[in-house]
């Protein structure tokens, strides 16, 4: 299902042929031979491995180490504690205004520790058993403090995490735009909602973290082979740390077992080995377990939401909504406050509404630190959207579906600008809805809701509108902080025609399994005129092919965008390039070359005057002395792709925070047993418009990924600590993400509105904005309504979740109400 | 990952398993291993000596002797699923041992392995008491068998004490016979968070609840229906344990359901 | 987790009084005890190894009397040390005459940590619930012993592995409650 | 009676290559057949024995190799990923899931492979449901699984 209807696309030179295609991907022949080359796959003489000795405790005063057992153990080669970090290294940037600015975040704990798992030193030995080996005989003296795992109890400051800010606020604010109070004044109804939470999970990569960190004495330059998904941001905060200027660090990956957000805060990892690299020179390799993973590695932000209100007219029209959220982001801020705004880039989800107000804060908690996971900071905004929307249907007994489309940003509407001056690119969330609920047999619903009644199931159907914006503004990080120097987005590119002919690709960006490869290479063989096959990619990134650019990495759903961008700048300037060579040297005017099947020949010329890519290669690299003098193409393009969004607005807190919004409605159906509470789902569709699909399997691919993850959180996947900040879901088994059993079979859609705004009319789509949990949460609900009509208030529903529903509705009815204006 | 250091032996024949383990304080068997060797990536235990048995291929062998069918103690979860002795004899016994885990833990776990784990999530200790199955062990000291009721005797402990072998798990041979089994799993085939096995005979009937307690608790209905079936679990006032996937409440509560269903299956197969 | 009960034992009080206050005579109530060192009255430290069929949790137990008021109430705080995990635990006992025997009441607060506690709490409250009655049911042995031979004291402490020591206790834990997060 | 020993000189063929090592007890197949034998196409994903990303076959059994100890392997035969297909040469199944694009990042592939090749040999026209099973021991986050099954289904189809 296909259609391309909308705005038209930018206007682009390129050949038709391969973009829109599903090629085979280039990645795929070496990963299914297992001959990917993985951070851990990497070996050096003489390494050493790194084991982390790490806090059983959620807080504490680290009272003192010894690690002399530690080192007197034959084949250790030494170790790092918090002392010595304190001493070589400065504290990470902070991103936040004071006082959260004055959190002190090193690379291991120092003083005290404030999460389960932090580590407080770290131990490097001749083999990775002997490491741990050494790692259990350092012994630690701890003080325990009390713990903070709430937060709504750590917003009252009774006890505080970190002296330095003398708060565990780390940034607040008030978003207020359009006019809520007239909105509530011409509403008919006003729904309130006293609390709900968005549960902290997280999409938990296959590949754990790590690296193997070389030091080269010499140059003081150090190499880290890693799986590190945005590395020119962690140099940001590394080489200031580590004293160092940013080219001493050379970051290079190849293939990376996904990232989704997780592998963006490793600095405070990967300091350490830098540190262990200097000081035992010798090349060091850490390869993070899983249970580390899940206690000390990465969360996604767990949100509440406070005192929500929302305007509603009688004919189901929808004012706006205020509401008080508060964000947990864990024991330190790292990528964070950034979180407290990024939500801004989809204020009023896919509604029209136009007065919103949002009293946002976020605090620290003693529990992992938290990383944008897939869907970062949007997905949880938008739940709440999706919530109010069927909590409002449900108390006004109005229909979730017809409310839905009333109140959706409509497709002529676009481009629309939001209340917060975002512009919502293109799309039709309507029709994208029609089709998801089709694929569900919607018509049919209620004959299966008797006939399940039947088997003593509850069914129940679910919507989950929501939207990926991509590409974003990181001039947005100014209204947190007014004095940070970040701005705009960037991306690099560099393609070369070599001396065989080779087309040769590098890309800034930092790929785990979105097959940049193949969809560059895609690009390419448009404007060039040849065919992918002939456009070699070089797998991942390093630091020293100079392809970078400030945001370089691959997140935030934007590769389409930034990074295909980059790729057809570079492709343009060199096939300029080729024309002007080729017509210097067939003699003729530049209009006359074309560029196809490989060959720069003059169109509709005589078959002689056709010279293969090669010869343009060979010519300028290897046999030049016949050009002209002033005459001097490199054939060699570095391109950096910046989208313009101009400034934002610092006092009314508005701006282009983001440059694309692609559109994903997924549907479903689901059976509740009534008595245990366990929930089968048995209809799933998802409608993706991601614009133009460069290739329409890795779109598709990334809905299916996108799917599972919120079929994971919404049902089982969920860090549970207990009152003293024990993780009680460190492993696979506690923490269950979904099996082949779990996942139903999926349907999907699609439908093309291109953006109006990016090169090739595509929008990043990757992150799917949690679709899944909005529509799953939204089909409970529904499939509950008959059991006294409980309120899904929590985004995470396993069994005993929804059993207690069942058997309690009325304390979950109790956090709503519906008052006549 | 990453143990700690263990000395290894891996004996030819049980009576060198036997002395082996007499012979060594913290000697442990190596059986499957889809529980020990975890634990011992987590080292949360760390026996001093593994007695592999995997070469044993005498306690692999699945035998039906009157009306007796006989498990080797290395009989693997995948060989019970396939057998065709258990599909004549005991049929739930393969129904279960295919809800165990996923297909590569199957082809190397055991059924010795797990019952002396024990665990209180296993699927196989509920089993094999409602079934009325017998455990045969062997030390230095000659052999003895113990019924399964009496085998497990908390979390992680048997009565197969140190220096002895669990050599075979017998279960009454009964093709037709009225075997059920139910549980609730995380998510489609997680751990239990609770499971019951019930075995309808002649005169009475027996449910046996796991998750709920160390070792697997032992009900006996008055009657099949439902509601004697719930009058027991009732009865038995179980203190389940509380953890992230069930309070003791819901676990209560599920131990009930699992009850129920495990007899209904059971009565639709005697019928 | 918090754990308690009450347990009559048929030794009169100051029988059961001294046994639970002589660190050489509790190490023979607790579970696999490899070596034991008095730091003084106050303070003794136990190598134990918990006898589970997998291998055996090896830890060192830090015990510290923090308040006692005889014959009557005594607080006991250990800190143990090993597999991963550290562990916590506060304990009261509260004996009161009751016939010619002795109603003791008991209550203790267990707190695991670390990424391997974290892992077993799945198994934690049947582990301590059976460990528990292991103790009493020691203790019980003991006490009747120092009863009838009228000071503390018997010669052997019940051997960890036996299975007699594992015997299910009617009188163990009446009561438990988790703490659900 | 044999002495209980903390190493062992051990000879396991893998992919029809003999490999004669000596190892220390407690090193786990997986770290033998990654660290030792350098054949790093089996990957470990989890320390729990739950993600499968480790699975080879072992004497024709699909196994998870972080769940086993090296010495355990003695005188057996492994095929890990880099054994399935020869002179670089795809199998159908791994030709299946590039076709099917059931591979993102790749990391859980190998593992997948194994138990869909140890699948495809015992059934080769499995239904999804059998599919399904066959990978239940097998995680993957980026695809869902549902490319995957296709592949899967689609090799003898």
């Amino acid at each position: 299902m296909s259609t391309t209807e909308t705005t038209t696309t930018a206007p682009v030179e390129l050949q038709k042929g391969h973009i829109g295609q599903s090629i085979p991907r280039k990645e795929d022949k070496r990963l299914v031979q297992g001959q990917g080359i993985f951070f851990d796959d990497v070996r050096r003489h003489g390494m050493g491995y790194v084991h982390f000795v790490r806090s059983p405790h959620a807080h504490a005063k680290i009272v003192s180490i010894d690690v002399a057992a530690a080192l007197a153990l034959d084949g250790v080669y030494g170790t790092l504690t918090g002392d010595e970090v304190a001493i070589q290294t400065d504290p990470f940037f902070e991103m936040s205004t004071a006082p959260g600015s004055e959190i002190k975040d090193y690379a291991l704990a120092v003083g005290k520790t404030r999460f389960m798992g932090e580590p407080v030193a770290a131990v490097c030995a001749s083999t990775r058993e002997l490491a741990r080996d050494a790692a259990e005989l350092v012994e630690v003296e701890y003080e325990q403090l009390d713990v903070l795992v709430d937060a709504r109890e750590a917003v009252k400051d009774e006890t505080v995490m970190h002296e330095d800010a003398g708060t565990n606020t780390v940034w607040s604010g008030v978003f207020d735009w359009g006019d809520w109070e007239a909105a509530k004044a011409e509403a008919d109804q006003i729904v309130t909602i006293d609390e709900l939470h968005f549960h902290r999970f997280s999409s938990t990569p296959l590949e754990c973290s790590g690296a193997l960190v070389e030091y080269e004495k010499a140059t003081g330059q150090w190499t880290l082979h890693c799986n590190h998904q945005m590395p020119g941001v962690g140099a940001i905060w590394m080489a200031p740390a580590l004293r160092t200027g940013i080219d001493k660090l050379r970051f290079i990956t190849k293939d990376i077992g996904g990232g989704f957000g997780n592998k963006i805060c490793l600095h405070p990892y990967y300091v350490t080995l830098c540190l262990l690299s200097r000081k035992l020179n010798r090349p060091v390799n850490w390869t993070e377990w899983r249970t580390d993973q899940h206690t000390a590695n990465a969360h996604g932000n767990e949100r509440w939401f406070h005192d929500v209100e929302v305007a509603v007219k009688n004919d189901g029209t929808m004012l706006g909504f205020s509401v008080k959220a508060l964000d947990d982001c864990g024991a330190f801020p790292r990528y964070e406050p950034l979180g407290c705004i990024i939500w801004a880039q989809v204020t009023p989800g896919c509604y029209a509404w136009r007065n919103i107000r949002v009293d946002f804060t976020q605090v620290t908690t003693n529990k992992s630190p938290v990383s944008p996971n897939r869907g970062y900071s949007r997905m949880q905004h938008l739940w709440l959207t999706e919530r109010i929307i069927d909590i409002v249907a449900a108390e006004l007994d109005l229909d979730p579906v017809e409310l839905r489309k009333r109140n959706y940003v409509k497709t002529e509407q676009m481009p629309y600008e939001t209340p917060n001056g975002c512009v919502y690119d293109s799309g039709d969330y309507a029709r994208c809805l029609d089709m998801a609920l089709e694929l569900i047999g919607y018509d049919s619903i209620e004959e299966r809701r008797t006939e399940a009644a039947a088997r003593g199931k509850l069914l129940g159907v679910g919507i989950g509108s929501t939207l990926d914006s991509g590409t974003n503004n990181f001039g947005q990080s100014q209204l947190l902080n007014p004095e940070l120097q970040f701005s705009g987005n960037n991306e690099a590119a560099t393609v070369k025609l070599d001396i065989f002919g080779e087309l040769v690709v590098t890309l800034g960006t930092v790929p785990q399994g979105q097959g940049h490869e193949t969809t560059a290479s895609q690009v390419v063989a448009d404007i060039l005129g040849c065919s992918p096959d002939q456009v070699h990619v070089r797998p991942g990134h390093d630091t020293f092919f100079n392809s970078h650019a400030g945001f370089s990495g691959t997140y935030a759903s934007q590769f389409a965008v930034t990074g295909l961008g980059a790729v057809k700048g570079a492709t343009d300037a060199l096939r300029a390039e080729m024309v002007a060579l080729a017509a210097a040297v067939l003699q003729c005017e530049e209009k006359q070359i074309e560029l196809a099947d490989g060959f720069a020949r003059i169109k509709d010329g005589p078959p002689e005057a056709a010279l293969p890519f090669m010869a343009l290669g060979a010519i300028v690299n290897a046999n030049n002395a016949f050009l002209p003098p002033d005459f001097n193409p490199t054939l060699n393009h570095r391109f950096v792709y910046r989208p313009y969004f101009g400034n934002v607005d610092l006092e009314k807190k508005m701006g282009k925070l983001t440059l694309t919004y692609a559109t994903q409605i997924h549907a479903c159906v689901v059976e509740i047993d009534r008595e245990t509470g366990v929930v089968e789902i048995v209809d799933y569709a998802a409608v993706d418009d991601c614009g133009t699909r460069i290739h329409p399997q890795i779109v598709e691919g990334q809905v299916h990924g996108a799917t599972a993850h919120a079929i994971g959180a919404a049902l089982h996947e969920e860090f549970v600590y207990d009152e003293d900040g024990q993780l009680l879901t460190s492993n696979f088994y506690d923490y269950h993400v979904p099996h082949a059993l779990d996942v139903p079979a999926l349907k999907t859609a699609a439908i093309e509105s291109p953006s109006p705004f990016t090169p090739l009319g595509s929008k990043g789509m990757g992150e799917g904005g949690g679709g899944g949990i909005h529509c799953l949460c939204s089909a409970i609900q529904d499939a509950l309504k008959p059991v006294g009509k409980p309120i899904v208030y929590d985004s995470c529903n396993p069994s005993h979740r929804v059993w207690s529903m069942i058997q309690d509705p009325e304390s979950t009815r109790a956090n709503v109400s519906v008052v006549p204006a | 990952m990453l143990l700690r250091e263990v000395e290894y032996a891996r004996p030819s024949s049980v009576e060198e398993a036997i002395q082996l383990l007499a012979a060594h304080d913290g000697a442990r068997a190596l059986a499957g291993g889809q529980t020990l060797v975890n634990v011992m990536k987590a080292r949360a235990a760390s026996p001093d000596v593994l007695v592999d048995l995997n070469r044993l291929d005498e306690l692999r062998a699945i035998t039906v002797s009157g009306d007796t069918l006989q498990l080797g103690a290395m009989a693997t979860y995948t060989q019970i699923r396939g057998s065709s002795e258990v599909e004549v004899s005991r049929p739930i016994l393969a129904e279960v041992a295919a809800q165990i885990a996923d297909v590569q833990v199957r082809n190397r776990g055991t059924i010795g392995g797990n019952v002396c784990s024990n665990d209180p999530t296993n699927h196989l200790p509920p089993l094999l008491v409602a079934l009325g199955a017998s455990m045969t062990i062997r030390g230095a000291g000659g052999e003895r068998t113990v019924p399964a009721e009496e085998f497990f005797l908390g979390v992680y402990m048997t009565v197969v004490a140190e220096g002895e072998l669990l050599l075979s798990v017998s279960v009454p041979a009964a093709a037709n016979a009225a075997d059920g089994f139910a549980s609730i799993t995380i998510g489609r085939d997680g751990t239990c968070i609770a499971n019951a096995a019930a075995c309808i005979s002649e005169d009475s009937v027996r449910i046996v609840l796991g998750c709920v307690d160390a070792v697997p608790v032992v009900l006996t209905p008055t009657g099949t229906d439902d509601d004697s079936i719930r009058r027991a679990v009732d009865g038995a006032n179980l203190e389940p344990p509380s953890d992230v996937h069930a309070s003791a409440e819901y676990r209560r509560h599920l131990a009930g359901v699992c009850a129920v269903r495990a007899v209904q299956q059971a009565r639709a197969r005697g019928r | 987790m918090k754990v308690e009960g009450t347990k009559e034992l048929s030794a009169p009080r100051d029988v059961v009084w001294k046994v639970l206050n002589d660190p050489a005579q509790m190490a023979k109530l607790m579970p696999g005890v490899e070596g034991f060192e008095i730091k003084d009255d106050r303070h003794w430290q136990a190598k134990v190894k918990i006898p589970l069929g997998l291998g055996g949790l090896r830890m060192t137990v830090d015990f510290e009397k923090v308040e006692e008021r005889e014959p009557e109430f005594a607080q006991l705080n250990a800190k143990g040390n090993g597999v991963g995990a550290i562990m916590n635990m506060q304990t009261q006992f509260h004996l009161a005459e009751s016939g010619g025997g002795t109603s003791m009441r008991w209550e203790a607060d267990v707190k695991i940590a670390g990424p391997v506690g974290a892992m077993g709490q799945r198994v934690l409250q049947p582990i301590i619930n059976q460990q528990v009655g292991n103790v009493l049911t020691a203790l019980e042995k003991q006490v009747s012993e120092a009863a009838a031979a009228g000071t503390g004291g018997a010669e052997q402490g019940i051997h960890p592995a036996s299975p007699e020591a594992y015997e299910a206790d009617p009188d163990g834990p009446t009561h438990n409650t988790q703490d659900q997060s | 009676m044999q002495q209980p020993s903390t190493s062992r000189t051990i000879s396991v063929e893998i992919n029809g290559e003999v490999c004669e090592r000596d190892v220390d007890a407690r090193r786990l197949l997986v770290h033998f057949i990654r660290d030792d034998v350098e054949l790093t196409g089996t990957h470990i994903g989890c320390d729990t024995g739950n993600c499968g990303a480790c699975t080879i076959h072992l004497d024709g059994q699909a196994v998870k190799s972080c769940m086993l100890l090296a010495v355990q392997a003695d005188g057996s035969k492994v095929t890990t990923v880099e054994g399935l297909a020869g002179d670089g040469e795809l199998t159908p199944l791994q030709q299946a899931f590039s076709s099917h694009h059931a591979l993102q990042c790749g990391y859980c592939t190998p593992g997948m492979l194994m138990s869909a090749s140890a699948l495809l040999e015992q059934n080769p026209r499995p239904t999804e449901e059998e599919a399904r099973t066959a990978i239940q021991g097998n995680i993957c986050r980026c695809t869902g699984y549902v490319n995957i099954v296709e592949a899967i289904v689609s090799v003898n189809a």
